[in-house]
């Protein structure tokens, strides 16, 4: 297996294209008798090539939905298909981008991004080598290669783990609200970086987010979630032209998306934000007369 | 637990690296400084108080001053048998440590990843734990045919628990992401052990091995003090505090009592240095 | 909105007595307490194969599970000790009185001095080294010069078990203070707080979670060098037992004063929690509402 | 470098014209270990009273420097802060006097996590002895009755979700009917669906008291959503690189971030904006290298 080439010229090679379904999925938790249902009857396309990006208020569910796409759970009913076949456990074929950073702490930048083809051991060494230098001059961390998690920053850390993401030639790669806990302007820079990245070989990427703005100037298609269970509330596919630019965001197609999606999740998020109250109330008191 | 390596190090590192010329605006260091000379004035006139004023004050003034302390201290240096006591102090430190060290973490680990053993052996466990060392030492000294291998036993115990518990509590706590990252990279369950769980428990690791150390001392102190106490005991500090109490000399008591404090430290430093060599990523806080 | 509230805290209410019900088949269902009472068995198995009935080489010098229980519930103990005779009661009694004393006393010293180390930077730079010096000596090291220094047989184990858990208690509570996050102090300096107001309502509460900690430990170590003093010097108490036993050649009595200790260290730690629980009734209830 | 902008913004009629905050020629150098940092420059504002002053810039820049100069928690080395006409600090008096007519709402939260939110917001008023003990429990019951908090008042902050926590806060300062708010991102660590929602209710609690508020945040829509008028800063040293007023009338709520006026003034400013966080970055990164 010749390692893939991320040279501009070659944006359309085969691997990072996936198709990944997801047909009437529903998960929950609990025994019967307190059971809450997480997700529900989700049904799903992400075409191979696009970035799908999944936006719901928070505590909706969409960490489940990535837990269940990446296979660290398994779905109650329906079924998730990479390219027409069934998916399993967690597998390189879908590299999950953790929220906040899980970069092991005890290995170097470098040892980090070369982490998963060492321990499976499909790829030569000097090949390996090779694509991890390119791969970290691209993120621009050769620098840093040799520091650890801790003395990078935020945004650093972000890039390294993209980029041990993208050195196991996953066909779909999956980001669980990847820039969250970065301040608004390093997350702009991300995003931007990020956007480039994408644009360049165009990988399957199904990108959860909960900030509208970065899912539209980010994605083709928008997933919008209701409020807890997820249901796919409503898709809006975004139609701005690639490559994108930020600037675009001040379009006025880009406001129209950003209206018609706010409505839609202030409405849910809305909706979550009283449900929660509630919940938690009732939580309370269930909790202290426990106690008592 | 964490009480043990809180203030020296952050200072003794620190220590090193200040200008002179902020040396002399520390104002925390020239205050330890004082408050020790002060403490030590205090002590030496308390205890000669008897024979300055004639009226021995409680407690202080049976305590020997610290000019007699020194003085005694020099006497013993170039005694052969003071530094033989150390010796055999550190080599059953050393003993009971190790076997500590090499049983628990891998029970520790094991108990972590598999759930069957942590339910089978971990009651048993946490109902022997209260038990203190020291009450083992009776019984060991029975069980064992020689002094040395109860000491050992005793020493072990002590360690042991809080290794473990330690280790366990360390493995247990990893960041779910960090072994999913692993998992969908294709780690194999042997890949997650030594590449994830061991890594990720050494911090914990090392902070169960600095309290065990402190343990360790006490109990082998105990023990030289209980079993050996002036009969067929090979030595050791506890052995050399013992006998000068028998003796009646209680300079040398307290002369015991310092270089003990000296050897704890010293052994808890090299835990220190040796967590800080293992573990490059943590030294960068 | 409303409705929707009422609706959810209605559930749970409702939902309360289902779930005390699913409580309990979860707990037969579970195969956790099978296996901790196989863990008990065999490891009381193995005891009872190796002393008593094997009679292995060197365990046969050691009592069996059968003989120590017999012997402990015993009316007319063969021995000297069981349940059924006051001196195993007053043993008991003498160990937990010093223990009371001594954790009284490290608790009412170490943690007003753990407090105000952690309140004022100045007294704690003057405390603290001396603190450093004394503490890596063990307390075992004292035992001698406790004899010299006190009168009588009470006074040196109250003495030794005392110093033990002062250096634990003192230096959680400190550590205990330095953990609380600088913007208490502001939010109390800045709404108008005095000193005295910032001690009593920032300082003290704030310390609690890592006091208990300490006192927690500070008992088990209490407990470690009584029973330490005990056996080097005393004439009654649980240590004593021990070492008593051990002289006059019986083995029952010491592993009868061995089970005692375990229970009683044990429960005195359970109490110190409880105790703990109790006054940081804001912590139980956040940690409960995190693990639920 | 001095940009001393005086405005006479308009306020609300009714309001009480108190809490005017007068920054002029502030520096602020921090020393530690003879390495001179200068984490605020020659910084100027007039902050006029009932007005929401939103000061933005990259994380670290001596933004929260400002903050704590005004609420007293850091001296300055150069320059004065008047609050409505006295001095609070300057040449003479480096550091301010903390008060409780300056009360501050911290980045992550400060509610005192082991007394209930009743206890919480009694208590600036209790330890000034200003209010009896009964007066002042009333008096908080009541202020959190008014944001949606009544169930809630008995509850320890850790057992209340981060969006009611951070709205007792604010109740919490606002009891002692302070001269100016200072706020700290009390929004940083929120995602931004439930920040839009938090706006909303800060919003709305700011147009029933129409205290002045201090608002610093790294986030632009937050700050022209929020505010009366956008500061931005310049990366360290902090000085004021652009003032961005915003003309848009008040009561406002979540469709404002889609309507065309919003679009342009976050074009105007974001420029600026994202100049400074380049600068800030590029600078993170050398400083790590």
């Amino acid at each position: 297996m010749k390692p893939e080439t991320t040279a501009a010229g070659a944006p359309t090679s085969a691997s990072g294209k996936g198709r990944i379904e997801l047909q009437h999925v529903s998960k929950g938790y609990g025994e019967a008798w307190e059971r809450q249902e997480v997700v529900s009857d989700v049904s799903l396309e992400i075409a191979p090539g696009k970035l799908t990006a999944v936006v719901g208020p928070s505590g909706c569910g969409k960490s489940t939905l990535v837990n269940l796409v990446a296979g660290f759970e398994s779905p109650e009913s329906g079924r998730i298909l990479l390219n027409g076949r069934p998916v399993g456990g967690p597998s390189h074929e879908r590299m999950v981008v953790f929220q906040e950073t899980a970069l092991m702490p005890w290995l170097t930048t470098y040892q980090n991004i070369v982490f998963g083809p060492r321990i499976r051991g499909d790829m030569p060494k000097k090949a390996l080598h090779e694509e991890a230098v390119k791969l970290l001059d691209k993120v621009g961390l050769s620098e840093f290669k040799d520091k650890y998690p801790i003395q990078l920053s935020g945004g650093m850390q972000r890039r390294a783990e993209l980029a041990r993401a993208i050195i196991n030639r996953p066909k779909l790669l999956i980001m669980d609200e990847p820039f969250r806990g970065l301040d608004a302007m390093t997350r702009e820079l991300m995003q931007e970086f990020f956007l480039r990245l994408f644009e360049e070989n165009r990988r399957t990427n199904l990108f959860v987010t909960s900030e509208i703005e970065e899912a539209i100037i980010l994605a083709d298609h928008l997933v919008i979630l209701s409020n807890r269970p997820a249901r796919v509330r409503e898709v809006i596919d975004i139609d701005l032209p690639r490559p994108r630019e930020f600037a675009m965001l001040g379009s006025r197609e880009a406001y129209q998306y950003k209206r018609a999606a706010l409505e839609l999740l202030h409405e849910e998020a809305m909706k979550s934000f009283s449900e929660q109250q509630s919940v938690q109330a009732g939580l309370i008191e269930a909790i202290s007369s426990r106690g008592s | 637990m964490a009480v043990a390596a809180s203030g020296t190090g952050a200072s003794g590192g620190g220590l090193r690296r200040l200008r002179w010329s902020a040396l002399k605006r520390n104002a925390k260091l020239w205050r330890g400084a004082a408050a020790i000379a002060l403490t030590l004035v205090l002590w030496e006139c308390g205890s000669r108080a008897s024979q300055q004023l004639g009226m021995q004050l409680p407690f202080i003034g049976l305590i020997p001053p610290p000019t007699a302390v020194l003085a005694a201290w020099a006497e013993v240096i170039p005694q052969f048998g003071y530094w033989e006591s150390w010796y055999l102090s550190f080599k059953r430190v050393l003993a009971g440590f190790l076997s500590a060290m090499v049983v628990g973490i891998p029970f520790g680990l094991l108990l972590a990843v598999s759930r069957y053993c942590r339910e089978i052996f971990f009651p048993p466990f946490e109902v022997l734990r209260p038990i203190p060392p020291l009450a083992w030492v009776p019984a060991s000294l029975i069980f064992w045919p020689t002094n040395e291998l109860s000491i050992a036993f005793v020493t072990f115990l002590g360690a042991f628990f809080t290794i473990v518990i330690n280790v366990l509590g360390g493995a247990r706590s990893i960041d779910i992401r960090l072994l999913r990252a692993a998992q969908s990279m294709g780690a194999t369950k042997w890949d997650m052990f030594w590449r994830i769980v061991l890594p990720a428990s050494l911090p914990s690791i090392f902070t169960g091995a600095a309290v065990g150390m402190g343990i360790t001392w006490e109990v082998v102190l105990a023990a030289e003090m209980i079993s050996g106490g002036g009969t067929q005991g090979g030595g050791g500090l506890g052995f050399f505090i013992w006998n000068s109490y028998m003796g009646g000399s209680l300079e040398q008591i307290v002369v015991g009592m310092f270089s003990i404090g000296i050897a704890g430290y010293l052994s808890s430093s090299a835990i220190r240095y040796l967590g800080d060599r293992c573990m490059p990523w943590r030294r960068l806080f | 909105m409303l409705n929707n509230g009422q609706g959810a805290s209605l559930g749970v209410r409702a939902g309360r007595m289902p779930m005390f019900m699913a409580r309990i088949y979860r707990r037969l269902s579970a195969t956790g307490p099978y296996f901790t009472l196989l863990g008990l068995v065999l490891w009381v198995g193995t005891w009872w194969l190796l002393c008593e009935v094997f009679s292995v080489p060197r365990f046969e010098k050691m009592p069996g599970p059968v003989v120590v229980l017999s012997e402990l519930f015993s009316p007319q103990p063969f021995l000297g000790v069981s349940v059924f005779t006051e001196e195993y009661y007053a043993h008991m009694w003498a160990s937990c009185r010093r223990i009371f004393f001594a954790f009284c006393i490290a608790t009412g010293v170490g943690v007003p001095l753990g407090l105000f180390m952690g309140w004022s930077r100045k007294f704690r730079d003057y405390t603290f080294p001396i603190l450093e010096i004394l503490r890596p000596i063990p307390i075992l090291a004292w035992v001698p010069l406790a004899i010299l220094m006190f009168k009588g047989f009470e006074s040196p184990v109250i003495f030794l078990a005392t110093l033990a858990s002062l250096y634990v208690s003192t230096l959680n509570t400190l550590l205990g203070v330095d953990s609380i996050d600088e913007s208490y102090f502001r939010a109390a300096g800045c709404l108008g707080s005095k000193p005295h107001h910032i001690f009593w309502h920032v300082v003290v509460p704030g310390a609690l979670p890592f006091m208990f900690t300490g006192l927690q430990i500070s008992i088990g170590v209490a407990w470690f060098s009584l029973v330490a003093a005990e056996m080097v010097s005393g004439d009654w108490g649980l240590g004593y037992l021990i070492v008593d036993a051990y002289m006059n050649n019986v083995t029952v009595p010491m592993v009868i004063g061995m089970i005692t200790l375990g229970f009683v260290g044990w429960f005195t730690s359970v109490l110190v929690r409880i105790v703990g629980d109790r006054m940081m009734q804001w912590r139980t209830r956040a940690l409960a509402m995190e693990n639920r | 470098m001095a940009a001393s902008v005086a405005v006479n913004q308009s306020t609300a009629p009714g309001a009480a014209a108190k809490g005017a905050v007068s920054i002029r020629n502030v520096t602020k150098v921090y020393d530690p270990e003879g390495v001179n940092v200068m984490a605020v420059d020659d910084c100027s504002m007039e902050i006029a009273a009932g007005e929401v002053c939103m000061v933005v810039g990259p994380s670290g820049c001596g933004k929260t420097t400002l903050l704590n100069a005004i609420a007293g928690f850091h001296s300055i080395t150069a320059g004065e802060i008047h609050l409505d006409g006295e001095l609070l600090c300057g040449p003479d008096k480096p550091l301010a006097e903390q008060g409780a007519d300056r009360v501050v709402v911290f980045q992550n939260g400060a509610l005192f996590p082991w007394k209930t939110l009743r206890d919480n917001v009694a208590y600036g008023p209790l330890v000034r002895g200003q209010l009896s003990k009964r007066d002042a429990l009333d008096k908080a019951a009541q202020m959190l009755a008014d944001v949606g908090l009544a169930e809630f008042a008995e509850k320890y902050p850790g057992e209340v979700s981060s969006g009611m926590a951070r709205r007792a806060e604010i109740v919490r300062a606002l009891i002692n009917d302070p001269k100016v708010l200072l706020l700290d991102e009390p929004y940083r660590a929120m995602d931004e669906l439930t920040k839009s929602i938090m706006h909303e209710a800060l919003l709305e609690m700011y147009d029933r008291t129409r205290v002045t508020m201090f608002f610093i945040t790294h986030d632009l829509e937050e700050a022209i959503f929020l505010g009366d008028r956008v500061v931005v800063m310049t990366t360290r040293p902090c000085r004021t690189k652009k003032i961005v007023d915003v003309n848009i009338p008040r009561p406002r709520d979540y469709h404002l971030l889609s309507s065309e006026a919003f679009r342009l003034l976050v074009e105007e400013a974001s420029e600026a904006v994202h100049e400074e966080a380049l600068k800030a970055f590029t600078a993170g990164e050398r400083e790590l290298a």
